[in-house]
């Protein structure tokens, strides 16, 4: 029989009770168990940070965590910061710097973008090329996500 | 590149998790942060049929000061916890250096000091700043417990001296002594990637500057991690001139390393960077250890 | 990848040969074989049910041997499969006395790996191979140390071979007996290059 | 006057949707009753199958069928060809052997399917996946290029006569009378290896057969919605309109999604209609590096002819190219290569010979560059040769040599991909290449700050190169637009989008003839149900092929409107325009009337409707271009070099590139930038690496080298010149893969000079810094 692990947990401010296998892997539980579809699987071994989450306050990679080690956490994903109508300032930074294209890796970037710039309001553009290091891109070169990370730092500073 | 089935065990205190250790035997395999095993358990190339997950054991992550002015970190503490231990950080600065090299930030989130030294993965960061730490492995099973100095804890690549039934839970790093400085120096690929070599050295200087102590650890370039000892041999006694720093960085590449060729880089591509790598650490951290 | 080098026994090569027909010990030094059958002369196919740590896996092996010039050489062609991948290699051995009574086994092969471990398991190969190669040879120094001793005392000297952590958990200790059937047990010191890489690579990745 | 939206860096309408994550990629798709696919690939690159035995992994719970070649019966058998031959070229020899579906009887490389699984999950897939013991005779493989032409090698294919794929030779001029007119003739062996494409999403496929419908609907991440909807009604008997095929969002492309015909959709197709039930496929990363098509391996034997003035007589290539284990997509590659080895430069002969083989590695279609990378590559790199023995400025060597802007057009005299001579329709080189010279300062740095920081010990060098891109080639691109009741506006076209923002720059050709916001104008790509006819999404022709069609069929539109305006207006139509979304008289615009009441009107649901009509403000056009436009630029790059660790540093990079007339320039930029990002780890970090039994080593990120934003230059340095393709009526070429076409070039150059002290020659890309270090110590040694 296949062995059945509930676990609880909160995803963008929802919580959630499910029986999961635990070979689930997060990222496969957040997609297709929960449904929220914008996060992405692009290399299933922690490498190309499409499937970055930010789980208990920091960025992670969810395809290399099972879902039940997420038992009693709290997630955010990218469903979590804006609608196509109401876009969080980093969101609305990329689209101002044309700063995605296929939009597969973006989800990704987003998460580890909004907890990055919560540590560090004023990035100089190398920091921001470290910081977003570990989230591959084929589209833009990166050159534009440098320049919508930097304006998303300043409209957040204008926000807050 | 799903991972196969396992039978699945989350204890919630040390005590249960090594009594998981005991019942399971050679069937059980400890999942610690997972940043290594769960990528190689979806490639399918580990298949263990149990896993005991200690991420719900909350003992076993903290940093204590030790009585003798060093720090204990328990095995399941996230790499980047250390990381940003503001004390580690001001006494043992080499700590938050080399730890900054392990992959990405969201790696460094869920990866654990203990779990990235029982992996004992020889490109890894963690088990050389052991090894030039000289840390003490608190080696636990059910019942009694063991210590195991750093040098003695890996026996080969990704082989430790743990049984099946022990747990690493505790990493002791003795205090440095006055005027001690690191410095940590690799050549990767790319950035946050695999080192093709790489050396971490450790410098004491007494009140005239000559050297009192000198660790120089390498890795990626043999089985283990590597401390040189010509590198204490030469140095020791001594003022760490430019000279005496050369000698060893061109000895240690000759004859304490074993790099081997791979997709990324010849052997002796690799053998030469060790020699860099070494005059390079060894002299920033005498520069450092100066300040 | 080539494999590549030497190895001094503190012996003579008589008893360095000697050794190499010796079950017992190369049993220690090999993993996890479970069975060894003689197909055709100098051809014979094993099963190898390795168990190291969390992973388990059943490999199949075929080796053929040729050029045998004893004491002096060999040639061995190894085909395993299991898995996680499969290996195909091929090596010569060679057996030189050396004048001070010391006997170098000059080795040189040839290996390729295949499936998941080689499409993934790249960066880790070298150090594994090396590991491996050190750890057998220790193992037979200790073997051969042994049985000189015997030899010059008459008395059995126990020899222990390495345990299973300081074998990686790679070897399963009851096997020994199977083997003793077969003489031509010396070859599976050179599968060990070959399979037991696959094994231990699987296994490396969750150590 | 409307405000005008054609040629305007206008934000993206499909932005809001993905960066919310509701856009829907294939993988997000569930369906009820779903079933999930797995493939049992083989280890081996070449192999007899003898038997496979499936037992065990059938009684697996959770598995519903596995299935191997006997099951699939006459399914399997080669696939259609996805390129026709070229016989256009004289003497051109080819060997057509198409991809097969699953293994029969031999493995061609690994990783070819020799089992499909059908399972209630995609874990239980792969765990059956562990089940299927396929029993092989393993074969010697063929890898080398050259040894797989020697007699008695091994055969791919063993009713070839050898492993030659093809073969065809062309020439301009005449080669040998010009090199014995030269002064100097330089000979250099130049290798390219093989790169992936490396989209982030990896390929995948739905396929849902309603039973009681009898339609089939496929959603697949294809760049050729209509051939793979084609191509699946003609193997499986049904009406084209049988089966529908849905392209949803996708995680980009870069040239391997182009592929039809491939195992997953061959079988899953079919069983789908066998089971009943919805079957999804989404290729992991392990499988995208092994069973997805890659590119660029080739091994150049070039010479270059020249006078001590620098002046190019002639140049002369003869090359190996790897077809892999099939060559289903013919001759694409290697025509473009032969196409850009000389294109911007005028050289009076030109030989060059293509050498196709046949290897037991994975089949090779175009990735982003499709050709050019290498062709560039190798013309580039003879003419630094060349620099160096006459001791010539590189920037005045190639500047000497650019064909001049007022040759247009000029006749290539070689056959290119779409089968015709390539004419290079407009452009200005010279102007490209001084630009690039002033943006990076070449005077100064080198008089100044390079002579400086050899004296200081620093390694700085300089790479500068020139490039065409042929794009917007043929056939042809279609397109509808629709204007609805609400005076919004549908335009469907047949090719499809992976991340290009066609659904923008689509709609600003639309918006631009209509009079309406860009917003207000939705684009459909790649959906057989809304538009089945076209290519697909290739050779940089989105923009330019299916562009062209929209602003035609836009144009037709228009002209509709307003004829039915004139009656409504009682205006004649001279004196209409179209503005914000009404037809209204130039002088008096508050006489007007919606474009949505116009479409109302033209639709009209009771009364009469005059004969020859057509209802709706509607409209189809399309179009063909009679060549493909070219694309032209020149890029320059600084590198700083540590001499001990051979790391570089890209110090500055600049590049100045024609597009003929941007559609929108912020996405023509940000194309550009994806294409230098590949092009920058073609040179210097990616690599596709397989052994010499054809085992792939590279399967995974570890491995496989992907540039992260570290390894890019701090800021890309861009600008643009303008010289519109008098091809099609709004002056567009593409811009797909110019940034991916120069760039290991420049980078080779800039890395010697930057190592000028050692004297070494780099002609070889995909480097990594031990190769160059090996380089370097063999030049040192010499």
């Amino acid at each position: 029989m296949t062995q059945l692990v509930k676990i609880n947990l909160t995803v963008n401010g929802v919580q959630y009770e499910r029986e999961v296998e635990p070979r689930l892997l997060l990222s496969d539980f957040i997609r297709h168990d929960l449904h929220l579809t914008g996060t992405h699987v692009g290399c299933e071994h922690g490498l190309c940070g499409a499937c970055t989450i930010i789980l208990d306050g920091q960025s992670v990679r969810s395809c290399i965590m099972f879902a039940v080690m997420a038992d009693g956490s709290t997630i955010e994903t990218v469903e979590s910061l804006g609608t196509p109508d109401h876009l969080h300032p980093v969101q609305e930074a990329f689209m101002e710097k044309h700063a995605l294209q296929c939009g597969f890796c973006t989800p990704g970037f987003l998460m580890t973008i909004v907890d990055y710039l919560g540590d560090n309001k004023n990035p100089t553009d190398e920091e921001i090329r470290e910081a977003i290091d570990g989230n591959f891109c084929r589209c833009t070169g990166y050159e534009n996500i440098v320049e919508a990370v930097k304006l998303a730092a300043q409209k957040m500073a204008a926000h807050s | 590149m799903k991972p196969a089935p396992f039978e699945y065990y989350a204890p919630k205190t040390a005590e249960e998790a090594l009594q998981n250790l005991t019942d399971l035997g050679y069937s059980g395999k400890v999942l610690a942060g997972g940043q290594s095993l769960i990528p190689a358990m979806n490639f399918r190339m580990a298949r263990p049929s149990a896993l005991v997950d200690l991420n719900k054991v909350a003992e076993l992550a903290y940093i204590k000061p030790t009585a003798e002015g060093g720090f204990a970190i328990g095995t399941m503490t996230r790499d980047n916890v250390v990381e940003h231990d503001a004390s580690i950080r001001q006494k043992m600065p080499i700590v938050a250096e080399t730890i900054g090299y392990i992959a990405h930030p969201q790696i460094r989130a869920r990866g654990t000091f203990g779990g990235a030294e029982a992996h004992a993965d020889p490109a890894a960061q963690i088990p050389a700043l052991c090894m030039l730490l000289n840390a003490k492995m608190l080696v636990k099973r059910k019942g009694s417990e063991r210590w195991v100095n750093a040098e003695d804890f890996i026996v080969g690549p990704f082989m430790t001296v743990l049984e099946p039934e022990e747990l690493l839970a505790e990493v002791v790093l003795p205090p440095l002594a006055p005027r001690t400085a690191g410095s940590y120096k690799q050549v990767s690929r790319q950035r946050g990637g695999y080192a093709q070599a790489a050396t971490i050295s450790l410098v004491s200087l007494d009140d005239r500057n000559k050297v009192k102590d000198v660790r120089c650890v390498l890795f990626s370039v043999g089985e283990t991690p590597i401390l040189s000892k010509y590198a204490a041999k030469v140095l020791v006694g001594n003022d760490a001139t430019t000279e005496a720093i050369a000698d060893v960085a061109a000895y240690v590449a000759k004859n304490e390393c074993d790099p081997g060729t791979d997709l990324h880089g010849t052997a002796e591509y690799r053998r030469q960077m060790v020699e860099v790598l070494v005059g390079r650490s060894l002299t920033e951290a005498v520069a450092r250890a100066k300040k | 990848m080539k494999l590549e080098g030497e190895h001094v026994f503190n012996g003579p090569r008589a008893d360095v040969w000697e050794m190499f027909y010796d079950p017992a010990i190369l049993a220690s030094a090999v993993p996890g074989m479970d069975k060894l059958d003689v197909v055709a002369e100098n051809e014979y196919e094993g099963v190898m049910n390795v168990r190291i740590g969390p992973v388990s896996g059943k490999f199949q092996g075929k080796l053929t041997l040729t050029d045998v010039v004893e004491p002096e050489s060999l040639t061995l062609t190894v085909d395993g499969r299991g898995a996680p991948g499969y290996g195909k290699g091929v090596g010569k051995a060679n057996f030189i006395q050396n004048a001070d009574g010391t006997t170098t086994l000059k080795y040189d092969g040839d290996m390729n790996i295949g499936g998941a471990l080689a499409s993934v398991g790249q960066r880790m190969i070298d150090s594994v191979v090396k590991s491996m190669m050190r750890s057998a040879f220790e193992t037979l120094d200790k073997a051969l140390e042994a049985r000189l001793e015997t030899k010059k005392t008459g008395e059995e000297v126990n020899f222990t071979p390495p345990t299973t952590t300081e074998f990686a958990g790679s070897v399963a200790k009851d096997m020994v007996g199977g083997f003793t059937k077969v003489p031509e047990l010396r070859l599976i010191l050179y599968i060990l290059p070959v399979v037991a890489i696959l094994v231990i690579l699987a296994l490396v990745l969750s150590k | 006057m409307a405000e005008r939206v054609f040629h305007k860096s206008i934000l993206r309408n499909e932005d809001p949707q993905i960066l919310a994550g509701k856009a829907q990629y294939l993988d997000d798709i569930e369906l009820p009753g779903m079933l999930y696919a797995a493939f049992k690939r083989s280890d081996y690159a070449h192999a007899r199958l003898k038997s496979i035995d499936v037992s065990e992994a059938k009684a697996l719970p959770g598995v519903i069928g596995v299935y191997t070649a006997e099951d699939f019966g006459d399914l399997v058998k080669p696939g259609p060809l996805q390129v026709p031959p070229p016989t256009a070229i004289k003497g051109a020899t080819y060997a057509s052997r198409t991809i097969m579906p699953i293994v029969k009887d031999k493995v061609r490389y690994s990783g070819e399917p020799v089992a499909v699984v059908i399972a209630e999950s995609r874990y239980i897939a792969e765990d059956a996946c562990d089940y299927i013991y396929p029993d092989f005779e393993p074969l010697d493989a063929v890898i080398d290029l050259e040894k797989a032409l020697e007699p008695g090698a091994v055969l791919v294919h063993e009713d070839l006569p050898s492993n030659e794929a093809a073969h065809v030779i062309q020439e301009r001029g005449n080669y040998a009378e010009a090199a014995a007119k030269a002064d100097l003739i330089v000979k250099k062996k130049i290798y390219v290896d093989r790169v992936a494409a490396v989209a982030l999403e990896n390929r995948g496929i739905v396929v849902n057969w309603d039973d009681k419908a009898q339609m089939m609907t496929i959603w697949c991440s294809t760049q050729s919605p209509v051939t793979l909807r084609n191509a699946t009604a003609t193997r499986m008997g049904l009406f084209e309109n049988q089966v529908r095929v849905i392209t949803p969002f996708t995680g980009g492309g870069f040239g391997p999604k182009i592929n039809t015909s491939m195992p997953d959709d061959v079988l899953l197709t079919e069983l789908a209609v066998r089971l009943k039930r919805p079957i999804k496929w989404y290729e992991d990363r392990r499988e995208n590096f092994m069973a997805t098509t890659s590119e660029r391996d080739q091994v150049h034997y070039a010479e270059i002819a020249v006078t001590k003035a620098g002046e190019i007589l002639g140049f002369k290539d003869v090359f190996y190219h790897n077809s892999g284990a099939y060559d289903s997509y013919m001759m694409t590659v290697p025509l473009n290569t032969q196409t850009h080895t000389v294109s911007n430069y005028k050289i009076p002969s030109f030989y060059t010979e293509i050498i196709m083989v046949f290897t037991n590695e994975m089949v090779v279609t175009p990735v982003r560059g499709a050709g050019r990378p290498q062709g560039v590559f190798v013309m580039e790199r003879m003419i630094d040769a060349a620099a160096r023995e006459l001791k010539m400025d590189v920037a005045e060597i190639r500047r000497i040599n650019l064909i001049q802007p007022d040759a247009y057009p000029v006749s290539t005299g070689i056959i290119g991909q779409d089968f015709v001579e390539g004419v290079l329709d407009s452009g200005d080189y010279p102007t490209a290449l001084n630009k690039v010279m002033e943006m990076i300062d070449y005077k100064n740095f080198r008089e100044v700050i390079q002579p400086k920081a050899r004296a200081e010990g620093r390694h700085l060098g300089l790479g500068i190169c020139t490039f065409t891109e042929g794009t917007g080639v043929g056939p042809y691109e279609g397109a509808k637009i629709t204007v609805g009741g609400n005076g919004k506006v549908s335009v469907a076209t047949g090719v499809s989008s992976q991340g290009q923002a066609h659904y923008t720059t689509f709609a600003q050709i639309a918006a631009e003839q209509l009079g309406v916001e860009v917003k207000d104008v939705k684009v459909t790509t790649g959906d057989t149900g809304a538009f089945a006819w076209g290519a697909g999404t290739f050779a940089s022709r989105g923009a330019t092929v299916a562009g062209t069609a929209i602003h035609l069929a836009a144009v037709k539109v228009k002209d509709k409107a307003l004829k039915l305006a004139s009656q409504f207006l009682n205006t004649p139509e001279s004196e209409l325009e179209l503005v914000g979304g009404f037809v209204q008289v130039a002088d008096l615009p508050d006489k007007k009337i919606s474009l949505g009441d116009l479409a109302s009107k033209a639709n009209p649901m009771r009364g009469t409707f005059p004969p020859g009509a057509e209802p709706g403000l509607e409209a189809v056009a399309y179009y063909g271009p009679p060549y493909g436009a070219t694309g032209a630029g020149c890029m320059a790059m600084i590198l700083d070099v540590d001499a001990q660790t051979m790391k570089p540093k890209i110090e500055r990079l600049v590049m100045v590139h024609d597009v003929g007339t941007p559609i929108n320039p912020m996405v023509v930029e940000g194309q550009v930038h994806g294409g230098i990002q590949m092009g920058i780890g073609n040179a210097f970090y990616e690599k596709i690496h397989y052994d010499e039994t054809g085992q792939l080593l590279t399967a995974s990120f570890m491995d496989y080298l992907f540039p992260q934003a570290t390894d890019m230059p701090s800021h890309i340095e861009m600008d643009h010149i303008e010289n519109p393709s008098p091809l099609n009526p709004l002056g567009i070429k593409g811009v797909g893969e110019a940034g991916a076409i120069p760039t290991p070039a420049v980078f080779n150059q800039a890395l010697e000079d930057a190592l000028y002290d050692t004297g070494v020659e780099l002609m070889e890309s995909n480097l990594s810094p031990s190769k160059v270090y090996t380089y370097v110590q063999k030049a040192k040694g010499a």
